[in-house]
């Protein structure tokens, strides 16, 4: 038994704070701001707890694993959900429900622990699901913003569509196959058409949740709408752990079908990088770039992905730890103008540097990172990204990413032009950053300046790669 | 043609024409008790195919649950007697053909599989068996899904509290802070 | 008329599905739509009890499947109408189309 | 002759004079700058001229055998091509340091008096000092990169000293053209450099000569062999280097540079532009002679008549300025031409070398009668504070000094019997006469005109009016100059008169073997008539104001006035960079840049963010449109992958 | 010599100026940091040079291993050639350079130090870097720090300038990343260069994979047509920057496209050589002309930058040694003789503000020591002889007519003239600013008694520091020569095949 929590030990915890966030708010009578420093401490420790006691195995037959790769990959979930606690902890002092957002962001990320340690399409499904239901409500949660509820319903009711189609498709793999454990459907897929057409409905639902283009179309919309925090939890926990369960299925599950999801991949990539860019090349709310910019983003991971497993895991691993720190990071500092100063365009963003230099350096470095820029760690992620996906040698694809990072390069820089460059009689006032937003801020930029420069950080998750995948 | 060959085929007609008539009525009330038809009628094939625990689960969460959500839903939102508002005819065809595409699509494909003729003897599970394996941890156990469910549950259940019991607007000027959107068709 | 089986139920489900994907793009009507998710996953659902007792009887999988649905059908439901309700408080509409600020 | 790289301080010692006065003249120096400098360069004439000594006094066997005195290599380009810093000492560079020298010192006294009023006075010398130990180096080369390096040195001298009055728009003007109207040349001489070392395999004079001068050497024969436009490719190389000669030496059409080069100060004038650098052209080619001579006989040809045509065409030009510089730039063009075409004319070896010998020496006599010109030149210039003759007349008897030193020189000139011109345009005269005809009927045609022009400068200056306009000059002015602005002139006075008396074939030939005089009376007499011709029309045209020259110059009509104008040939120059180079290809260029290059960069950027704008529609905000697009593409997908891919 | 040094002294020096509040001590620190640089590069081109004449013919010396990654497998792998010493020297002199003459910068002074140090650390990383990705890697850190300077510190439509220079770099970057990867994977998993050297890259991958490097570095030493960068670039930044971009940036170009893409893919480099040719002595005789037209002094320069890096190239496509030493020597003394220009026309226009060439005349009276300068780097950017422009282009040409075929011959010509076109407008922008009368922007009165003085003390040692350097190449031309030939040797050596 003492083997069941050890192996769910991140779970558990997880749940473990969700139920403490529940009797807080039910037996709490005083303000509930006062429990913010110690709902982030709770983050802190189940993120460091994460580290300890790693063990590997398999519960509930075969519909829950673990091994140390996926502890690590929740530790960068859980690294992620305290970096929002602590950069929008202005929004979050300020809201009147905390401990429901907490409970719902907990929730959702008890949903992303399952979905990448799932071990059936069941399993794989419902966790899905909680993981997504929760962040529709957490988009909701500026209640009296009219964009917070369009966002929220576009969210809702795309998503529920969208794992219809899942559904649908799963409703297929199992009439054709007759069975829903990724184990034995291994064994069993092959490429016969009403399999291709399962497979590609079912394929749509990461596509989806990985906002690739054409299913992206909401994201957008949804991360405008939404508050930051949310903004920033779809955008880098909930992308994620998609990522890595994505990865998981194509190589552990459909790897029969890799020719099938192969080429998919390569024209989804490139659909991905190029749509989102020129998309984001327009924008002109901060909140709104971010999200193309994103889209660009998993385009490159895309381009990783049609690379080797082994290969493709470990760097978008490696990718979405960094990314963590830089979108956060970006997110982090949209996220404490705009509650400051209610100020959310690009344009109200010139002479930021004049009045608000750390943000300014902090909010550079991070897009530098989302750039792809040396000495930032971007660089080497995106790098890494490019690597895995040479190695099946489709270089054009390598050359129309490079291209496109040049593209991404030009919005990137049109941010720091404005904060740096341009002259503005009306800048953003003087902003007076909290404790704990300076510190996610702090620990951004040193992980976007760290995680790169050393070397054995990739080293390590590429030897978990291959101890576990 | 046997009795349950006709009961069979009344039933799908009965859940397709209100399914039908569901999409398209104009009177939202009308619109909801197809929808109930259609349920039912769901319900119905589950009886059909001998899967009664199914069916009565689909009756009372369905018929019962849902839909008597959306119903007080519609109360909450709607002036009686109006009439829904019309969809433009340009999403309409473009809605029916990539319907129907889909449709066709699956259809061949679901046609042309050769799906494995089961060897095992058709058997209608017992309340008994899913019980038991509802709770169970070993294999074709499905203890830890009903775990999940429950968080979901939960997690919902907070939600929606959180959203639909928002309080009174203390700060009228959180609507003026809103974001002021610049058209960017630059 | 041959005697029903996996393909008639196959057929049907299909359609429901389809026609619910059809009612989800063209109802104006949040509710409405609402309506027509649940016309989709009941089609699911059908497709899971057809393929369970007409090819895999022999595990319950699919229908065990269709009752996780259905319970987070309901829940789905639940969280949709409370942003629907907070929508309707907000745009005093449950119109989709007034809810189309956010764009390009 | 033991240890011979002393001889190194000659070209050094100007060049620390330059270091020297560069840096600290201003501050440090002032007006003793001058002194400085002239002291360097004393010291550096003295060495040369007891070098120079040791050489000729010491000839063996007859025979002056060129001996490399020091060799370093400056820049290995690969085994056998290097630039060697040397010095070559044969017949020609000792005279020529001599030269050099000699004038330099002479000009460096005699602007201690002309330029002592002048604010940069230290700068001056600095670059007098740069210049002369670029000349200096350019004459001792052993390496024809080298001599390509002070060259272009030589050039830079010249380009600041020219401009020296640098807030004068016109010396702006001139000493850009001069300096890029050599490069142009230059760029001839780079290309023939380039062929030769690449057909002799080496950069070397001596070995390049050897080589490209045995007729059985196997490298010469594919050299000779390998053509391009039917020329071969040492024929090309001759013409390429004399190209670059020609620049130099201000031949035509190459010369528009010089007369605009007046505006340098008039002591620079007289070192630069009339005794030293302006003939680097001839020495260039009389240092490659033998491969002229003996393998491209062809590019010799050529040499011969462009200096013809050169020496004719700056005659005609010479006797209608009014500028006194300008007619003496003129005439030294005119005289470098009588030296090029006397090398022309010449052949390799033994008596048929005569050209070669007369075109050396009528260097050597030239560089004093020319400078001699010059500062008179400048003397009375510094007297009348201008440089057209309508300003001056009348000056004997204000200036005797300069006056009696200024008759000798435009005796010499004029080929006046027993000066140095004399004898050195007899031999001249006698080669072409020898060898080519057509060549010697113009030079003699020329030499008369040379005659006349000179004496209608020194009737101008001198005679003409009795009464200068300028009266308040005669009150200012008492002196005519101080003794250091005479002493030079009296100096090369001297030299002007008896330089013709020096046995120049006995030191200078073309194999280094002494020359038999052939000095023949009866062959002077038709030259010495010409001249006397010339001198007397000018003395009747000129010595009194007379409406005669303007009648002549109406008569002449056209080409009275074509020639007023130097044959156009500035405009036409003008109208090739200006229209043709600027309008056709600098423009273009500068467009294409701007529109073409830099447009397709813009264009990207800008057909990006179009497309961005144009895509954006989808992103229509209704859920309805993105869910129908998802299925959509869901559909595609799986009927593409289903129907078209497998 | 531990090569670790030249990347933690400007590293070290970067870090420390960032806590520093005071303007004057971020200078001093700076100041200090790149003259110890300076030291450590000087030191290192005698080390090196003792190393060899002890007999020491490896390629490259002093080599350092660290691991970074395993796989793929990058490795800081460090070493130095003759070319990158020379690189090395040449960067840390302009650094000393554009320290100094960033002196009197108010704006954000620790920003500018900081960045200007970090580009300086990019160029240092890049040029001892055996690895091809860790070189990536240098090369792309200098990217963020050109845009920032040009965009903060820059005049005139710096933003522009600013994005088009990072975009077109970062193009370049695209490209070299391609061909790095390609490398990668079909030639036996390693970036090391000198394990690519000894690996036998077969004739198709090699004619693939030269133009992407050859082009993306290219794209930063301005290769004709992607050059429309340089002008807007340089006359956009601040006067260091201009320093860095023409001094140090473009030579990272040449380095790249020389010492990697030709070194490592000999037979794609002998594929494309007529085609570099032809785009070189286009950019050679058009970046002249195009000169010729320019009436901003940082245009002038910036367009001649074209026109003399068109001779590296040149020398590059000659695939001669002496034409390649010959590219080597250009990049230095290019290298040097622009970042002095630009230092120049910095004081100039600190002086006048305009850069028109219109709008100035006669400035010698005013600011004699300047022009002094300007007349110096004016006469070694026409190649004079004594002055380093002469010796690099005199070597190309040598090298380049060793090619004995009218294809070669005539673009040698074609180079050639461009000699002549640089004296034209050379002496036309020396004509207008530094002779003449004297004026500044249609002001002719009263200039004599201006307030404008003469250089200050920095700038005048920067000038000074970087006329030493032209002095020292242009007079005795052997000992850089010497540190070049042989590395020049071993490139021609892959094609030769010993």
């Amino acid at each position: 038994m003492s083997d069941f929590f050890l192996i769910m030990k991140q779970e558990l915890a997880v749940t473990a704070i969700i139920f403490f966030l529940l009797i807080v708010k039910i037996a709490g009578k005083s303000k509930n701001v006062e429990w913010l420093p110690w709902i982030q401490l709770l983050l802190l420790l189940n993120f460091i707890g994460g580290f300890f006691f790693i063990q590997s195995g398999t519960l509930f037959a075969d519909m829950y694993h673990t091994n140390g790769l996926l502890a690590f990959q929740k530790n960068i979930l859980s690294l992620g959900v305290y970096l929002i606690s602590l950069l929008c902890s202005d929004w979050l002092k300020k809201s009147e429900h905390l401990p429901e957002f907490f409970l719902l962001m907990c929730s959702s990320l008890l949903g992303m622990f399952l979905l990448i340690s799932s071990g059936n399409l069941l399993m794989f499904y419902l966790s899905l699901e909680l993981a997504s239901i929760p962040v529709a409500a957490m988009a909701n949660f500026d209640l009296h913003k009219k964009s917070a509820s369009e966002g929220a319903m576009k969210l809702i009711f795309i998503s529920a569509f969208a794992s219809a189609v899942l559904l649908f498709g799963i409703s297929l793999i199992y009439g054709a196959t007759g069975t829903i454990s990724f184990d034995s459907l291994a064994q069993v897929v092959t490429d016969n058409p009403l399999q291709i057409l399962a497979f590609v409905f079912f394929f749509t639902a990461f596509t989806f949740k990985l906002s690739v283009v054409p299913f992206h179309l909401w994201t957008a919309d949804v991360y405008e709408g939404a508050p930051i925090a949310t903004t920033s939890y779809l955008s880098v926990i909930s992308k994620g752990a998609v990522a890595f369960i994505f990865i998981t299925v194509l190589y552990k599950v459909f790897a029969p079908l890799e020719t099938v999801w192969y080429w998919m991949l390569v024209v989804l990539s490139v659909l991905t990088m190029l749509i989102g860019n020129l998309f984001a090349l327009r924008q002109q709310n901060i909140k709104r770039f971010l999200a193309f910019s994103s889209i660009a983003q998993v385009g490159f991971i895309l381009v990783a992905i049609t690379g080797t497993g082994v290969d493709s895991m470990a760097s978008v691993t490696y990718f979405i730890l960094i990314y963590v720190f830089s979108n956060l990071a970006a997110f982090g500092v949209a996220a404490i103008i705009s509650e400051k100063t209610g100020k959310e365009n690009i344009d109200e963003y010139k002479g930021l540097y004049k009045t608000n230099p750390f943000l300014s350096w902090m909010l550079a470095i991070a897009l530098f990172s989302l750039a792809g820029i040396p000495p930032t760690a971007g660089f080497f992620g995106k790098l890494f990204l490019l690597t895995a996906g040479s190695v099946k040698g489709n270089f054009w694809l390598i050359l129309i990413a490079g291209l496109n990072m040049v593209i991404s390069l030009f919005y990137y820089l049109k941010i720091v032009r404005a904060v740096f460059m341009d002259k503005n009689e009306n800048p953003v006032e003087k902003v007076l950053v909290n404790g704990y937003a300076k510190m996610g801020l702090v620990i951004c930029a040193a992980g976007i300046i760290l995680a790169g420069l050393i070397g054995p950080l990739y080293d390590y998750i590429r030897e978990l790669i291959t101890i576990f995948f | 043609m046997t009795g349950s060959t006709i009961i069979f085929y009344l039933l799908a007609a009965l859940t397709l024409v209100s399914g039908v008539l569901s999409v398209t009525t104009r009177h939202i009330f009308r619109a909801a008790i197809y929808l109930l038809f259609t349920l039912i009628g769901i319900a119905g094939i589950y009886f059909w195919m001998q899967y009664e625990f199914i069916a009565a689960v689909q009756i009372v969460v369905y018929a019962g649950g849902i839909a008597v959500l959306i119903i007080f839903s519609i109360f909450l939102t709607q002036q009686a007697g109006e009439k829904l508002p019309k969809q433009k005819m340009e999403r309409k065809i473009f809605s029916a053909l990539a319907v129907f595409c889909g449709f066709a699509l699956t259809m061949v494909q679901v046609l042309q599989h050769e799906f494995p003729v089961s060897v095992a003897p058709v058997t209608s599970p017992s309340v008994n068996d899913i019980g038991r394996q509802m709770l169970n941890v070993e294999e074709s156990g499905f203890a830890l899904p009903f775990e999940v469910i429950s968080m979901l549950l939960l997690a919902a259940m907070v939600g929606c509290i959180v959203i639909a019991m928002r309080e009174k607007r203390e700060n009228l000027n959180t609507e003026q802070k809103n974001i002021k959107r610049i058209p960017n068709d630059t | 008329m041959t005697s029903p089986g996996l393909e008639q139920i196959l057929f049907i489900s299909a359609a429901l599905f389809f026609i619910g994907m059809y009612g989800f793009f063209t109802r104006r009507n949040l509710i409405t739509m609402l309506m027509s998710i649940e016309l989709i996953l009941n089609s699911v659902n059908l497709n899971f009890i057809a393929f369970n007792k007409y090819v895999w009887p022999d595990k319950m999988d699919g229908l065990f499947f269709t009752l996780f649905i259905i319970a987070i059908a309901a829940a789905e439901a639940a969280v949709a109408i409370a942003i629907i309700i907070n929508l309707y408080r907000s745009h005093q509409s449950v119109d989709v189309e007034s809810a189309e600020n956010l764009k390009y | 002759m033991n240890n011979l790289s002393y001889i190194a301080l000659i070209p050094l010692l100007p060049l620390a004079g330059f270091v020297l006065l560069g840096l600290l003249g201003k501050k440090y120096f002032g007006k003793a700058a001058g002194i400085i400098g002239t002291l360097f360069l004393f010291i550096s004439a003295a060495l040369a001229f007891y070098t120079a000594y040791q050489y000729f006094s010491s000839g063996f066997n007859g025979v002056y055998q060129p001996v490399i005195a020091f060799k370093y290599t400056w820049l290995q380009f690969s085994e056998n091509l290097s630039i060697d810093m040397g010095l070559y000492l044969d017949s020609i560079s000792m005279m020529m340091i001599v030269v050099v020298t000699l004038i330099s010192l002479m000009v460096h006294i005699y602007s201690l008096g002309y330029m002592k009023r002048e604010e940069r006075f230290s700068t001056y010398y600095a670059y007098l000092g740069l210049f002369t130990f670029s000349m200096l180096g350019l004459v001792l080369s052993s390496n024809i990169f080298q001599i390509y390096m002070f060259w272009e040195l030589v050039g830079v001298s010249s380009y600041l000293l020219i401009g020296f009055y640098y807030d004068k728009p016109s010396a702006v003007a001139a000493c850009k053209k001069a300096f890029i109207v050599t490069r142009f040349a230059d760029l001839g001489f780079l290309i023939g450099i380039l062929v030769l070392s690449y057909v002799s395999g080496s950069l070397d004079f001596n070995t390049m000569i050897q080589t490209l001068t045995q007729p059985e050497s196997s490298t010469l024969k594919t050299a000779v062999a390998s053509s391009f436009l039917g020329v071969s490719a040492v024929t090309w190389g001759g013409l390429l280097i004399f190209m670059g000669g020609a620049g130099k030496s201000a031949m035509f059409p190459l010369h528009i540079w010089l007369p605009d080069a007046m505006e340098g100060p008039t002591p620079v004038s007289a070192l630069i532009h009339a005794a030293t650098m302006v003939v680097a052209g001839v020495y260039l080619v009389a240092r490659l002679f033998p491969i002229f001579a003996i393998t491209t006989p062809v590019v010799l040809e050529v040499i011969g008549w462009v200096g013809a045509i050169s020496a004719v065409i700056a005659a005609i030009i010479a006797c209608t300025q009014t500028d006194i510089k300008r007619v003496l730039a003129y005439s030294t063009m005119s005289q470098i031409g009588f030296m090029m075409f006397a090398l022309g004319v010449s052949k390799y070896g033994g008596e048929a070398g005569l050209g070669f010998t007369a075109s050396m020496f009528h260097l050597f006599t030239h560089a004093m009668f020319k400078a001699l010109l010059f500062l008179g030149a400048g003397a009375v210039i510094h007297y009348v504070h201008s440089n057209e003759m309508k300003d001056m007349g009348g000056l004997r008897k204000s200036m005797p000094i300069t006056h009696i030193t200024f008759l000798i020189a435009c005796l010499a000139i004029a080929g006046f019997p027993f000066l140095s011109g004399f004898f050195s345009k007899e031999e001249i005269l006698l080669a072409a006469y020898q060898h080519n005809a057509a060549i010697y009927w113009i030079a003699l045609f020329t030499s008369g005109l040379t005659a006349f022009y000179m004496f209608r400068l020194y009737f101008s200056i001198f005679w003409n009016r009795e009464h200068l306009a300028h009266s308040e000059i005669q009150t200012y002015k008492k002196s005519e100059g101080p003794f250091v602005m005479m002493l030079p002139l009296i100096i090369l006075a001297i030299g002007a008169a008896a330089a013709g008396y020096i046995p120049f074939g006995k030191y200078v030939s073309t194999d280094g073997r002494p020359l038999e005089s052939h000095f023949d009376l009866s062959f002077s007499i038709l030259p010495v008539v010409l001249g006397i011709a010339g001198i007397v029309s000018a003395w009747i045209m000129y010595k009194k104001q007379n409406p005669l020259p303007d009648k002549l110059s109406s008569s002449f009509g056209a080409l009275y006035k074509a020639s007023y104008h130097k044959f156009y040939i500035d405009e036409i120059y003008l109208f090739i960079t200006k229209k043709v180079i600027f309008n056709l290809i600098g423009r273009p260029a500068a467009w294409f840049d701007k529109n073409v290059v830099d447009g397709m960069v813009n264009l990207t950027g800008n057909a990006t963010q179009w497309l961005s704008g144009r895509i954006k529609k989808f992103q229509s905000g209704k859920l309805q449109s993105y869910t129908l697009l998802y299925l959509m593409a869901a559909v595609v997908m799986a009927a593409i992958i289903i129907y078209v891919w497998k | 010599m531990n090569l670790l040094l030249l990347l933690c002294i400007p590293l070290i020096t970067s870090l420390a100026i960032l806590p520093v509040r005071s303007r004057a001590m971020v200078r001093w620190i700076s100041l200090f940091g790149s003259v110890a640089q300076l030291a450590a590069a000087v030191f290192l081109f005698f080390a090196y040079n003792q190393e060899r004449d002890t007999g020491n013919t490896a390629v490259v010396l002093f080599e350092d291993h660290f691991k970074f990654i395993s796989n793929p497998e990058i490795n800081f792998h460090f070493g130095v050639d003759g070319i990158a010493v020379a690189m090395i020297l040449l960067t840390s002199f302009v650094l000393v350079a554009g320290v100094l003459v960033s002196w009197k910068i108010e704006k954000m002074t620790r920003e500018f130090y900081f960045l200007l140090l970090l580009l300086a650390l990019g160029a240092f990383g890049f040029f001892i870097s055996l690895d091809l990705f860790v070189l990536f890697f240098f090369l792309e850190i200098s990217v963020i720090p050109k845009y920032l300077l040009i965009g903060i510190w820059g005049s005139g439509k710096k933003e522009y300038a600013a994005n088009k220079l990072a975009l077109m770099l970062m193009g370049g970057s695209a490209l070299i990343l391609v061909g790095i990867l390609l490398l990668y994977f079909n030639a036996g998993h390693t970036f090391d260069v000198l394990q690519l050297s000894h690996t036998n890259i077969n004739g198709q991958l090699q004619k693939t994979v030269f133009p992407l490097l050859f082009i993306g570095f290219g794209v930063f030493t301005a290769l004709f047509p992607f050059h429309t960068w340089v002008p807007d670039g340089h006359s956009s930044a601040p006067t260091a920057g201009s320093m860095f971009l023409a001094g140090i940036s473009m030579k990272l170009g040449g380095y790249g496209c020389l010492r990697i893409a030709t070194f490592l893919l000999p037979e794609g480099a002998r594929e494309y050589a007529n085609i570099i040719i032809i785009l070189s002595a286009i950019a050679i005789l058009y970046g002249a002309f195009a000169t010729m037209m320019q009436k901003d002094l940082k245009y002038i320069n910036a367009y001649s930058s074209v026109s003399h890096v068109g001779f590296s190239l040149l020398g590059i496509g000659m695939l001669t040694q002496t034409a390649f030493t010959g590219a080597l020597l250009q990049m230095v003394s290019h290298g040097v003789m622009t970042a002095l220009f630009f230092a120049v026309i910095g004081i100039i226009y600190d002086r006048t503000h305009t850069r028109q060439v219109n709008e100035m005349g006669g400035l010698m009276k005013l600011l004699p020591f300047t022009m002094t300068a300007f007349f110096i780097v004016g006469l070694c950017s026409l190649g004079l002889p004594g002055l380093s422009g002469f010796v690099a282009e005199m070597t190309v040409f040598v090298g380049s007519w060793e090619n004995a075929d009218a294809f070669h011959r005539i673009a040698t010509i074609a180079a050639c003239v461009s000699i002549v076109v640089t004296a034209v407008y050379i002496l036309r922008a020396i004509g207008k600013v530094a002779m003449g009368p004297l004026f500044v922007n249609n002001i002719t009165k009263g200039m004599e008694s201006n307030s404008m003085k003469d250089a200050t003390w920095n700038e005048k040692l920067a000038l000074i520091i970087l006329i030493g350097g032209i002095l020292a190449i242009g007079i005795m031309p052997e000992w850089l020569n010497k540190l070049l030939k042989p590395s020049a040797e071993m490139i021609m050596n892959r094609f030769t095949g010993n």
